[in-house]
């Protein structure tokens, strides 16, 4: 199967056939109810659904925030959205552990029954272990729409679980699954796994709850990266899941601290998808920028967290991101308690409202610049993925790990060429050092080269070792108690 | 650059389902330049691949990795299947992100997974210049153990 | 005396008489004996001054973060500036309880006896009743140099007590003391009082200690205010001090929210004061912008105090000044703690560190409008006090109390007129709802009126509940639980 | 506009030393918007000011404001001159920032008012609209009292 995969929906036959499948192979039972699950989707929808809340902050220009979380107990996890809810997320995150995502349902069933409501064994919810009709409870109990989160490559037994137990919202798709999170996958296989994923959202769509999916690419890879590229994979995901039916797409804009690209980044992800979707015929998609905190290595101190979310959420209230992923003050050091939880919330809240008063005087020509960037980058790369698919994105993008034009840093994926790596300008804003083989245009790299001087008179002589500390860029430690002021690096 | 790792063979990888990649990427890279020969298994490395690698490649000692809060989940069978296959004599080091909430404090998970076997645990933001000189440190203890 | 109080510099002779007198009058005692301090704080200024760590902060472009702070007990005192020392404050303040300023030394005195290290009963350190020597021990244990910090009418002998005791730096002159601070004192008492410390300041920088003053002005009024009027006040004090013989003036930037016009306040006030010190022949004095966290009512949940400072840091960033003044996240409940003043300093670092390096980027046009509309809003105002003084800027500030062309809003001081208010636009600029009689320009009030516009179709509808429902703009608690977005107001 | 509190005789102003002056000018506004006389002291009101005030304009109530951190000093006495001067009856009502510390706890701080002789005490934030309609239940309540 894996061997001719293209961006063709999946027949009704063929997903009913993989879907016996996977239940008999990964559950060992016959699946759910599907018609039942749609039933009490509808019903559930009713209540309220994440596209819903999307369309509204993109119509008012207030901005949604929602965190993520998840715990393995029932009770933990309630308690826990039950905060959440309280400190004003505008959907309720249930994130999925990592052995369920990996298919371990039964170790983490195991788990389940030694975790309490205060430990947690697990890393996240086991959505499978507690079943169906516990989920369901969990979901009904609260008034706000539930977005089911996890990532891995084959999540088609949780997404089933998850639809089908209230969640109108899911997250990923194969760039992301397969390209940053998995050793040995290869990208088709991915693709094919996913696209079952996303045809089932459409078959929920089509039966009147409108499923909404994060398009995430390679927005995640938790080191700094060049937007364009990142978006590269967002548009390739939303393709992707546009084909097998799902309507309502986040895109995901990765917020990395250099605000004039950051705000630029949120721009051109929308208008890129606004294009490709368009140039595939896709056009009665919905799309929704989802910046999203820095996702690479946190400051460990909160106040610098806390300086981190609002220079985060300074990009986004600029771009006037429909929607925000917060990440919590917490994050530089461990999975983080309610509170702040709730108080990154509230501060990302509290500025955008701020902030969001006087978006209109920030849209600089620094904005301008790295939007231009961003945008020849990323269709150049696009249009050689997709003509090298003759028209087909995912025959594209199979082809296209292979030879090289597209390829991402620090990928895990054995697959992944692996030739490209950023690094960061003198005001921080991200940069190719190396481009491998990605079609990037001549006057693109002019002006890269031209902003990479600022940084050192002989761009050619930052190396493997800059990149490396680059990582740490955000943690930005460069305090020098004696003086009391911050040594410039 | 210091080379005082010459010679030593070093298996490195993240464990079980673990898919953070860029602490281990940056530590074998360290590795490598202090002069260690480095075997880098990458993310989600199963513990049997960790053993099987350790008695093919003849390590020295093995740093796993575990970022994303189960390390206590897979962590606990290696110094076990390493006696098993013979290799109890490899070095066990383990660090990244071991607790698995903010709340934890280190001292006690520094003794759990010393109590599982590991020679040494490290907490997080462990820089790699650390790992090495201890690492320097109980090679040079090794040998002088097994001159005497 | 204070019938005919100039711009004059002090007599010698007239100094010294004054000296004798409030020595005896307020402390019933002979003056302290001035060639030994003068000898000691030479000797003391060897190991810094704050001069000289402005200096540093203007050369290096690296920001002097620094904080307010004051307890009555020695030992809490000096617990209190060691924990803002190693949280890396540039130099480090003692901030001087409000019976001390008021003149109650004996009741101060009482109060510092039933204070603890833990518990104060005073609302900062009574550095009269503590006396000299154990003052000059507590500054001496620090490397880093000392601000004292009061504000009052008559501080003349905590000036001389602080400048003895091994203070390189003080705060306020007579605009803020007299007519933010005091009910029934004329300008010109205020005046003549604060000139006394200027001059015995000059007279320290005379002797070689570079004595720095925080020229104030109206940036402390506790509402939200039109810079251009904050500044005013600021260009007055520092005319005095400068006259005086001061050589090192902050000048005083309050950032209210509005970032825009926050970075337009902090670029235009030091325009104006090379302005005006150039226009008085005042030449050979070094200014240094002093951006100021909000000094309004402060949010009184932390994530929001954060997002507030994090607010003020940008603007403080993009301006460049070389010294902020950080509130703390305990603001809006009361004395900060510790911890807390630790934190705020951190999290000012931080972003001024992050910021800093993409500051060109986001000279934007909005600060361009901002600044011009604000310089010439100041220079009116500010050549008409001065013409009205046939070039004396303190007979003109006399004048012009009486007559309205100086006036500010929300005083407590009975010879203000009081007419002027003040309105916050659609993006939380500050504008004039009424300006009174103070001479703006045609062209100001059209840009104003044009900018309020957005906020009220009908500007001239905006009112007096308007101006008290702004007073809290920056508390903004819009949160909606039930949808978790904020509601706009 | 509600005006409850017609006819009713309100003297106001900050304690001691105390120079904040936005809260009282605030309530001043919103007792006026709601029919009381209001007499503004304005800021750093003497102790013997607010009782001879209270006396001379024959005031129903005091609302005295401290917000620096100083209350405990300069709010002691009030009830105590009031009594002297005759003016019992007069309801003494304090708010502003009674505590001087982030750390304190309120219900403490108001029990230390209340025991002080203030019939009420408010904590910071409290919105004018609170005591005004405070303020006309208490004289309601002194009226029936009166009357019956
Ligand atoms: C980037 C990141 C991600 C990226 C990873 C991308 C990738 N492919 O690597 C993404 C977004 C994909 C991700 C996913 C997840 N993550 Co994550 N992630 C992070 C983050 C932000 C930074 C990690 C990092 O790169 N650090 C920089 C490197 C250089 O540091 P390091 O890894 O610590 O390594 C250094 C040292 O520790 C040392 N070291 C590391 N290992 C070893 C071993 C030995 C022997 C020695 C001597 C030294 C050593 O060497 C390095 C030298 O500099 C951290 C939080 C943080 N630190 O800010 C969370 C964090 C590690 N993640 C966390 C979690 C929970 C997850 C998820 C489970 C989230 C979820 N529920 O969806 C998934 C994992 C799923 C899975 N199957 O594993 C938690 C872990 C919780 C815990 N342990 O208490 C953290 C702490 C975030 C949090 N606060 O909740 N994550
Ligand atoms: C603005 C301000 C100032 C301005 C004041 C300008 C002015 N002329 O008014 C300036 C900068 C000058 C100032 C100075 C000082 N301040 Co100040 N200031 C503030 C601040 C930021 C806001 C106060 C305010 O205007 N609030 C808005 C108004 C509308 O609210 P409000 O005053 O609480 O009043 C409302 C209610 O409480 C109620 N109310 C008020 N009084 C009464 C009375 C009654 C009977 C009733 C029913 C209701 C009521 O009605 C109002 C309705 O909305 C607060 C912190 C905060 N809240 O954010 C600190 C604060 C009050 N200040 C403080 C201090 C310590 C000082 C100084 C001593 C600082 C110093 N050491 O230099 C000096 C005071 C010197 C002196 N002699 O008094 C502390 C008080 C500490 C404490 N009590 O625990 C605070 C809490 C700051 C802090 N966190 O440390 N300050």
């Amino acid at each position: 199967m894996a061997d001719n995969v293209t961006n063709e929906r999946l027949t009704d036959d063929a997903f009913h056939a993989q879907r016996e499948t996977i239940f008999r192979e990964q559950l060992g039972r016959a699946p759910y109810d599907l018609d039942e699950a749609l039933a009490f989707s509808l019903e559930n929808a009713k209540r309220g659904t994440v596209a819903a809340v999307l369309q509204k902050a993109k119509a008012t220009g207030v901005a949604a925030v929602v965190p993520r979380a998840g715990v393995a107990s029932w009770e933990g996890q309630r308690a826990l959205m039950q905060m959440l809810d309280e400190a004003g997320a505008a959907y309720l995150p249930i994130t999925i552990d990592s052995l369920t995502r990996e298919l371990q349902f039964a170790e983490a069933e195991r788990r389940l029954a030694s975790s309490t409501t205060e430990v947690s064994a697990l890393n996240g919810y086991p959505i499978v272990a507690h079943g169906i009709e516990a989920n369901r409870r969990l979901i009904q109990s609260f008034d706000k729409p539930v977005i089911v989160r996890a990532n891995a490559v084959d999540l088609r037994i949780t997404a089933e679980t998850g639809l089908a137990s209230g969640g109108t919202a899911f997250v990923s798709g194969p760039m992301y699954a397969t390209l940053e999170y998995s050793k040995n996958t290869p990208l088709s296989e991915g693709i094919s796994k996913w696209q079952y994923i996303f045809r089932l959202m459409g078959i929920y769509s089509e039966a009147g709850v409108p499923m909404a999916d994060d398009a995430v690419g390679f927005s995640q890879s938790g080191t700094c990266s060049v937007p364009a590229l990142m978006h590269v994979g967002v548009i390739l995901d939303a393709l992707i899941m546009a084909s097998q039916g799902v309507k309502h797409i986040m895109l995901y804009s990765m917020l990395q601290g250099n605000i004039a690209q950051d705000v630029a980044s949120c721009l051109a992800v929308e208008q890129l998808a606004t294009e490709y979707l368009h140039k595939l015929g896709l056009d009665d998609v919905s799309t929704y920028v989802a910046s999203s905190d820095w996702n690479g290595a946190f400051p460990e101190r909160r106040p610098d967290a806390y300086g981190l979310i609002a220079a985060n959420v300074f990009a986004a209230a600029i771009a006037r991101a429909p929607l925000n992923y917060v990440k919590t003050i917490d994050e530089g050091i461990g999975v983080p308690t309610a509170e702040s939880n709730a108080d990154s919330i509230r501060v990302t809240r509290y500025l955008m409202n701020l902030i969001g008063r006087q978006a209109h005087a920030w849209r600089t020509p620094e904005i301008e610049f790295e939007l231009h960037l961003n945008l020849i980058q990323a269709r150049a790369i696009l249009d050689a993925i997709i003509d090298l698919g003759d028209g087909d994105p995912v025959v594209g993008s199979i082809k296209g790990i292979g030879t090289g034009i597209l390829d991402i840093p620090f990928s895990p994926n054995i697959h992944v060429k692996g030739n490209v790596l950023p690094i960061r300008d003198a005001s921080g804003a991200v940069r190719f050092l190396d481009h491998g083989a990605l079609p990037i245009p001549a006057e693109a790299l002019e002006m890269e080269r031209e902003r990479l001087s600022h940084r050192s008179a002989d761009p050619s002589a930052l190396g493997y070792q800059d990149v490396v500390d680059d990582l740490q860029f955000l943690e930005l430690d460069t305090f020098d108690p004696a003086t009391g002021t911050e040594v410039k690096a | 650059m210091t080379e005082s790792l010459q010679g030593a063979r070093v298996v490195i990888g993240s464990i079980g389902d673990d898919i953070h990649v860029v602490g281990i990427t940056i530590l074998g890279h360290a590795l490598r330049n202090a002069g260690a020969e480095v075997i880098q298994l990458g993310i989600q490395t199963p513990v049997e691949e960790f053993v099987a690698t350790a008695v093919a490649e003849d390590a020295d000692a093995v740093f796993v990795s575990s970022s994303n809060g189960h390390a206590a989940i897979f962590c606990d069978g290696v110094r076990g299947l390493m006696a098993a296959a013979g290799a109890d004599d490899v070095l066990l080091y383990v660090g990244g992100n071991l607790a698995n909430t903010a709340a934890a404090d280190w001292s006690e998970v520094e003794a759990r997974f010393l109590a599982m076997g590991f020679d040494r645990a490290y907490p997080s933001r462990t820089q790699p210049a650390q790992a090495i000189s201890d690492l320097v440190a109980d090679l040079a203890q090794r040998r002088s153990a097994s001159n005497g």
